[in-house]
């Protein structure tokens, strides 16, 4: 019985390595080079991150010999994104491209591939300088938190709006959320009367994010705003504020992909939902990975240029998109992702 | 002699019941509004797919199994009835969309209890395996996109009201009284708990634990549906992370109700006690107002109500043995 | 060879799926399975694995705990809280395992001398210790270790990961325990009939003190092993952990009804989930379809075990 | 000759490559009580779960009335009017006592749909009534005293007007006035012409009963005879197969020392005042009808339970209370009641169960020496004759009466100084009683203090030497054994007033 027992332990690591193969392929094979691009977003299954692997897909098709890989924790997990990072660099990908869910936890496994010849870049959420060339930047966290209380304040009206405000963020260890929280706080002194009374977590559950809205309203009857800082938060705390009939008394912002919030903006629960353009900002994404790679893009460049996209600027290693997008009733719908 | 006052002490239902009503009365001194129409609706329709669910569960636990496929059951429902019937996808009319998903979440209910009871795997087996398997699932058929569209009549169960009260209050309440009632008055109900409490004897009674088990896991695969056509459609917009973590709420309220995980002992007046007091919780803490780091402590102050509420009976019950606990 | 078959089935059949696996693998995809490549994959599964050691035992006493990812994020918060505030990195590492110890017991006070049963207990740590490491370090992350501290989590000893190490003297001790000692007997008695093993005088509220205290300083360790892997001390840390890490033993053969359970058998699940896992991921680099693969794996194994036992029995 | 009213053919039945039953043919008639015995593993339970339809024979057939039964179908046995007492505690613990009366046919109501709650209350007490029992039928089953369980059972198989009863060992938690009322109401089954197979190791109550007794040997049927053409010794004989003397009473082996001292013991509730002492060598009986305390104060002393007031002292040394490993430590030992719940970690090997209660003497800085407990396991199945195929098989697959020496084996490796035995011989075979009869004996010899607690009066008065007979949870009387008879101890159990 005892001796079986060694026997397994004896015969796991033979199964383990016994198949070692002789040949170490590599795989890119054939004539023609393709070249790999694996691009990371924080959590799959979110179609702010869908969206813009629309765009990637299609500007790989555009180049030809770009074999995309989106792939990504669909809980989100942080730790599960570098692991993710260190099988691309044992596979000899070409480029990684990374929306870093926390850099701390990434930054080393992106430097580990750096170190292999690998290209790294950053995506809509940077990480550690060292450990990219480039930073395909959509927007920064000061301009997300500046940009959502500027919005809240212009939609409140008033020389000087005023009123009791909530943020409704993802979860409370959020990196992102919790960037963007201390830009808003920062912003929100330049608006005295402008007052946030709650700050409440949705575990990046729409549900949860819609009931917390409606306990806000009632805890807090004078409340006038919600910041929905998540995609998912968002559409939740709108649907909270419609069914309780405070269309219009309680403002609604936050980011979010247009088409979930189409209805919403256009019933005149939100006024401003704000974002960049998502299928853009996968498509510059693949093209930077792609000319870093052909060495067409080089570091020092102050431009590039992107395909339908025309030229863009490029800011020390930051690859600018351009402005941040306000969707209102006016354009909603010009847009479709 | 059988329902002196030191039996009903150490009852979990009358634990529960004091605490809860200890809290309620204490945030409604501090601050009124908790107990306004409006408050007590929206924590009530915060309940009612867990107290929905709850049923089914408490049904399994008696027979002395468990289902911990729940969270994933609902995700995965919201996911086929969203697109069966949105107007991006199937676009099919609402009634159909209800039978789809109620026919859908008995088809997975029946699954579980044939692996379980025919295939003889462990019920926490299967249902563990279910839930990885059916997130990822969830994940694969919507393809990274959410569902919107979803036709006006499935949106009506979630966000209408019949005489006032909303719908999923309506359909919690009935389903509550109805469990009560067919676990309390029928005999299949009284089989299920004679199969929980002692299996081998339920055997020579001449009862089936095979089909018994079939029914409660298929009862609750058609419960999570429901709760799913009433709860998920309260939103617009059917995402991937439905149910994420409701196994966990809905076995933790049962359990915090007095039901024992070994079979045999629950009731649905304890499960609904213990659904309750778990769904306000957070609702308490908004009220109470704390603070801003207050929020940072909710979790700890929601396990730490679940520990009173299942130490209070134990306490009560001071009496040492060598029994096994259940 | 038949008679070993009939005494180790699961085992056989965990074998046998990780030949399989590996064996397509290395058709379909040689660089997959070089030692090289598996060396670093390895570092993904450390702590769970360190995990699966105590969570064996206690299931082998028909208890369960699922406090262990809770209880790993409270003692990374403590690590790195202390560490923020100028304590030394190895005192901070001591402080943390000291924090998991603390938690286990707790665990296991409740257990064995409230007597409440070790779901409902950890079930309620598990919201209030996640509840106290986010309520402590209010979310925030603390990084920056010194370079020495990774020796733990990702160095290398004459050639040998560290924490490879760890984990695998951990499983070479609870194999000495659950094979050839007294308290590995009394383990398996207790998950037997426990009120039996009362009367027979074995100790069993003290060994379920240790036991719960020995999975807390596990879950202790591992999250000093985490944090010096990858470097960040976080509230979020080690999410679902508590299910990867029962799935695993479950999967190695152990019984959630007690008294039954091997370490090889729990060795063979962690490998199992762990090249499975990965070879998902490197072959189709597709996340969600790792859910389903694993979750069909666990019930299959299962059904298979059950089905193939149960024609045995019948011949 | 008319047809029998039961007619069992060829019954054949083998579980996982073990015979149970082989060819077994039976027939009773109607109004006929049939003692059925053997020794445990002879086939008696499985015949019985044949009839009951709970298990499915590879061969053969039943008839009742000329009328063949349909096999392996529960509903169609108790159609066919055939209820069964089960031999395991066949009761829903967590049910009420009428839902535990009802369960499997429940009465209804509005067609069928809803359980009929009052009338299944009143028929619970008139039933329990006619068992002379004085408990609420709303009562939970899990609240009960074993023997009320027992009753709760019997009401339940009277509660259908069967044609054929079958009661396997149904009076093995009863006291002897409850035996008694069984025993009324079994004559008054026979004299409405209900048929009535009665299994019991019980012999003498075979002969009171039954009017004739068929007995199985290794699953095949030895003999039936008419109980008047028999006597005790020949059917021991016929179950064993050999001759079994079991009228020997043991030599008196007190000596001085006292060793178990309990002084002033009490627990609310449960027992109230209870002060006795056992000496070394001596074998001390505490008996009573069942719900007199007996058990509850073994637990008591052994730690199981805690206590409100008093002590216990063991060789000098006082005993924490509620505390198993004190009692354990200070040399106390206890075969609990309830063997396979407290006593044996049954799918554990025949070794482990023996060495678990001395396992830390066998072991060095933790780790088992395999030879001392393949030494002590061995050492021990020779001693205690305990029949297994090697010490490494599982002890649920042992019948009952070794899984019982087993149980015994496992404390006598521990030597203790005090050795409480509860209800050593319950359901335990005649050839295995003996051989329990003489380890008792031999333990006594040897110093060991024994206190003794059964309810079968002739196993109290044959072994021990001191007899302390409880009443609702006081000492009513004490008994050198020169001056005790059944009926002396009866009039000390019996209720004040009853007797």
């Amino acid at each position: 019985m005892k001796r079986c027992g060694w026997l397994m332990v004896a015969l796991v690591p033979f199964v383990l390595f016994g198949g070692c193969g002789p040949k170490p392929g590599t795989p890119d094979t054939g004539g023609k080079k393709k070249l790999t691009v694996c691009m990371l977003p924080k959590k799959k299954g979110v179609p702010y991150f869908t969206s813009c692997a629309q765009g990637a897909e299609e500007a790989a098709k555009e180049l030809g010999n770009v074999e995309l890989i989106y792939d990504g924790p669909t809980d989100g997990a942080a730790e599960k994104s570098a692991s993710m990072i260190e099988k691309w660099t044992l596979q000899g990908v070409d480029v990684i491209a990374v929306s870093p869910n926390d850099p701390e936890v990434v930054s080393p496994a992106m430097r580990k591939a750096r170190e292999k010849g690998i290209k790294v870049i950053t995506w809509d959420a940077d990480g550690a300088t060292d450990a990219r060339e480039f930073f395909v930047n959509q927007a920064t966290a000061q301009e997300i938190g500046y940009g959502l209380v500027d919005t809240m304040a212009k939609d409140l009206g008033g020389a000087e709006p005023e009123g009791e405000v909530a943020i409704i963020t993802a979860t409370l260890t959020a990196a992102n959320q919790n960037a963007w929280i201390k830009f808003m706080k920062e912003r929100m002194a330049k608006y005295p009367k402008m007052k946030l009374v709650a700050l409440q977590p949705s575990s990046e559950d729409q549900k949860l994010a819609f009931q917390v809205a409606q306990d806000l309203m009632k805890a807090h009857p004078n409340l006038k705003g919600i910041f929905g800082i998540s995609s998912v938060a968002f559409p939740g705390a709108a649907e909270a504020v419609k069914q309780a009939g405070k269309s219009g008394k309680v403002l609604v912002t936050g980011l979010a992909t247009p088409n979930d919030m189409k209805a919403y903006v256009k019933d005149g629960t939100v006024k401003s939902v704000i974002l960049w353009n998502t299928p853009d900002l996968g498509y510059l994404t693949v093209r930077v990975a792609h000319d870093l790679a052909t060495g067409a893009l080089k570091p020092g460049a102050t431009s590039i240029q992107v395909g339908r996209l025309g030229e863009k600027k490029i800011e020390g290693d930051n690859v600018l998109l351009g402005k941040l997008l306000v969707f209102t009733k006016e354009n909603i719908d010009q847009y479709d992702f | 002699m059988t329902v002196s006052f030191r039996n009903l002490a150490a009852r979990r239902e009358t634990g529960v019941a004091v605490l809860l009503g200890l809290t309620v009365a204490v945030v409604a001194g501090l601050n009124p509004a908790f107990v306004s129409g409006a408050n007590i609706r929206d924590m009530l329709v915060q309940c009612a797919p867990a107290a929905i669910v709850g049923c089914g569960l408490t049904f399994v636990l008696l027979t002395g199994e468990i289902d911990i496929s729940l969270g994933s059951m609902m995700g995965f429902l919201a996911a086929v009835m969203g697109l069966a019937t949105s107007s991006q996808y199937g676009n099919l009319p609402a009634p159909a969309g209800i039978a789809i998903t109620l026919a859908a979440g008995t088809a997975i209910g029946l699954l579980n209890g044939v692996l379980v009871s025919v295939g003889r795997v462990p019920s926490i087996i299967v249902t563990l395996g279910m839930l990885t398997a059916l997130r990822g699932l969830t994940e694969l058929i919507m393809g990274g996109k959410w569902i919107s569209g979803i036709p006006p009549g499935l949106r009506y169960l979630g966000t209408g009201t019949v005489i006032g009260v909303p719908i999923s209050i309506w359909v919690a309440a009935v389903t509550v009284v109805l469990a009560w009632l067919f676990a309390r008055e029928t005999p299949a109900g009284r089989r299920i708990y004679a199969l929980g409490s002692n299996p081998k004897a339920a055997v020579l009674a001449g009862l089936s634990p095979t089909r018994i088990k079939l029914f409660v896991f298929a009862l609750t695969g058609f419960l999570v549906a429901v709760a799913t056509l009433v709860g998920t459609t309260q939103l617009s917009v059917i995402e991937s992370g439905i149910g994420v973590g409701f196994e966990m709420v809905v076995v933790t309220s049962v359990v915090v109700g007095g039901a024992s995980i070994n079979g045999g002992k629950g009731t649905i007046l304890g499960m609904l006690l213990g659904v309750i007091l778990l769904g306000i919780v957070r609702t308490v803490l908004i009220f109470l107002n704390l603070g801003e780091t207050s929020v940072y402590w909710e979790r700890a102050i929601q396990g730490a109500f679940i520990l009173v509420a299942v130490l209070m009976d134990h306490l009560a019950s001071r009496r040492k043995s060598a029994e096994v606990p259940t | 060879m038949k008679a070993l078959f009939r005494r180790y089935p699961h085992e056989w059949i965990l074998v046998g799926l990780l030949t399989g696996l590996l064996l397509a693998a290395w058709r379909l995809d040689p660089p997959f399975v070089s030692v090289g490549t598996q060396a670093e994959l390895s570092t993904h599964i450390w702590e769970m694995a360190l995990l699966t050691v105590p969570m064996t035992l206690i299931i082998i006493t028909a208890g369960i705990d699922l406090s262990v990812g809770a209880t790993m994020a409270l003692c990374a918060v403590v690590l790195g809280m202390t560490f923020e505030r100028g304590t030394p990195v190895a005192v901070a590492s001591l402080l943390a395992i000291l924090t998991g110890l603390a938690c286990g017991f707790l665990n296991g006070v409740f257990v064995a001398k409230v007597r409440v049963h070790p779901l409902i207990v950890t079930l309620a740590t598990m919201s209030a210790y996640r509840g106290i490491a986010e309520g402590l370090s209010l979310a925030k992350p603390v990084s920056g270790f010194p370079a020495s501290f990774a020796f733990i989590g990702r160095g290398e000893w004459h050639g040998i990961s560290v924490p490879g190490l760890i984990v695998a003297l951990a499983m070479l001790a609870a194999w000495v325990v659950l094979n050839r000692s007294v308290l590995g007997r009394f383990l398996f008695a207790i998950g037997h009939n426990e009120t039996a093993s009362r009367f027979s005088g074995v100790p069993v509220d003290r060994i379920k003190l240790l036991l719960y205290s020995l999975a807390g300083t596990s879950a202790g360790l591992a999250a000093v092993m985490f944090v010096s892997r990858r470097n960040t001390a976080k509230a979020d840390i080690a999410t679902g952990m508590e299910l990867d890490v029962v799935t695993a033993v479950v999967l190695g053969g152990a019984s959630l009804f007690g008294g039954r359970g091997r370490i090889v058998g729990t060795l063979l699940g962690v490998l199992l989930i762990h090249e499975t896992r990965e070879y998902v991921s490197w072959r189709w680099q597709n996340d969600e379809l790792i859910l389903v693969v694993i979750g069909a794996l666990l019930i299959v194994s299962v059904l298979v075990n059950t089905l193939l036992t149960r024609r045995q029995a019948v011949s | 000759m008319n047809t029998p009213f039961l007619d069992i053919n060829n019954i054949s039945k083998t579980f996982g490559g073990v015979r149970a039953l082989t060819n077994v043919s039976l027939s009773i008639e109607s109004g006929e009580i049939h003692g059925l015995c053997g020794e445990n593993g002879a086939g008696k339970s499985t015949l019985i779960k044949v009839l009951g339809g709970s298990v499915r024979p590879e061969t053969g057939s039943v008839t009742i009335n000329g009328q063949p039964l349909p096999l392996g179908s529960v509903p169609a046995s108790e159609e066919a009017g055939i209820a069964i007492i089960h031999q395991e505690s066949a009761a829903f613990p967590h049910l009420d006592t009428y839902d535990n009366v009802f369960v499997g046919r429940e009465i209804r109501r509005f067609g069928g749909v809803v359980l009929d709650r009052a009338r299944m209350k009143t028929e619970t007490a008139t039933l329990l009534a006619r068992l002379e029992q004085r408990f609420d039928p709303r009562t939970p089953v899990g609240d009960l005293q074993p023997a009320q369980r027992q009753m709760v059972a019997i009401a339940r198989a009277l509660s259908r007007n069967c044609r054929l009863m079958v009661m396997d060992e149904p009076t093995a938690s009863l006291s002897t006035r409850e035996t008694g009322v069984l025993f009324r109401i079994i004559r008054q089954l026979k004299a409405d012409g209900v048929s009535v197979i009665y299994v019991s190791h019980r012999l003498e109550e075979v002969f009171e009963l039954a009017d004739r007794v068929t007995v199985l040997r290794d699953g095949r049927k030895v003999d039936t005879v008419p109980t008047n053409a028999i006597d005790r010794a020949g059917l021991i004989r016929l179950m064993v197969g050999r001759d079994v003397s079991d009228a020997r009473t043991r030599e008196p082996s007190v000596r001085a020392g006292v060793v178990l001292d309990v002084d002033g013991l009490t627990r609310a509730d449960a027992f109230t005042g209870i002060s006795f002492q056992v000496r070394a060598g001596e074998v001390v009986a505490l008996t009573g009808l069942v719900g007199a305390g007996r058990s509850e104060v073994a637990r008591a002393i052994f730690g199981v339970d805690g206590r409100d007031s008093g002590t216990v002292t063991v060789n000098g040394r006082t005993l924490i209370p509620a505390d198993i490993q004190a009692a354990v430590q200070a040399g106390i030992a206890l075969v609990p009641e309830d063997r396979q719940r407290s006593g044996l970690a049954a799918p554990m090997s025949v070794k482990a169960n023996l060495s678990l209660a001395v396992l830390k003497s066998l072991a060095r800085v933790g780790i088992i020496s395999d030879a001392k407990e393949d030494a002590l396991a061995v050492s021990m199945m020779n001693r205690m004759a305990i029949k297994a195929e090697n010490t490494e098989v599982a002890a649920e697959t042992l019948s009952g009466g070794n899984q019982q020496k087993v149980v015994l084996g496992k404390w006598l490796a521990a030597s203790p100084r005090v050795l409480i035995l509860d209800e050593p011989t319950r359901g335990i075979d005649v050839g295995a009683k003996a051989e329990v009869y003489d380890l008792i004996g031999k333990l006594a010899d040897g110093g060991t203090a024994i206190l003794l607690i059964s309810s079968e009066l002739p196993e109290v008065l044959r072994l021990s030497d001191r007899i302390i007979v409880m009443r609702s949870g006081r000492i009513s009387g004490e008994l050198p054994r020169e001056e005790a008879t059944q009926e002396r101890i009866l009039s000390l159990a019996m209720p004040e007033g009853a007797a």
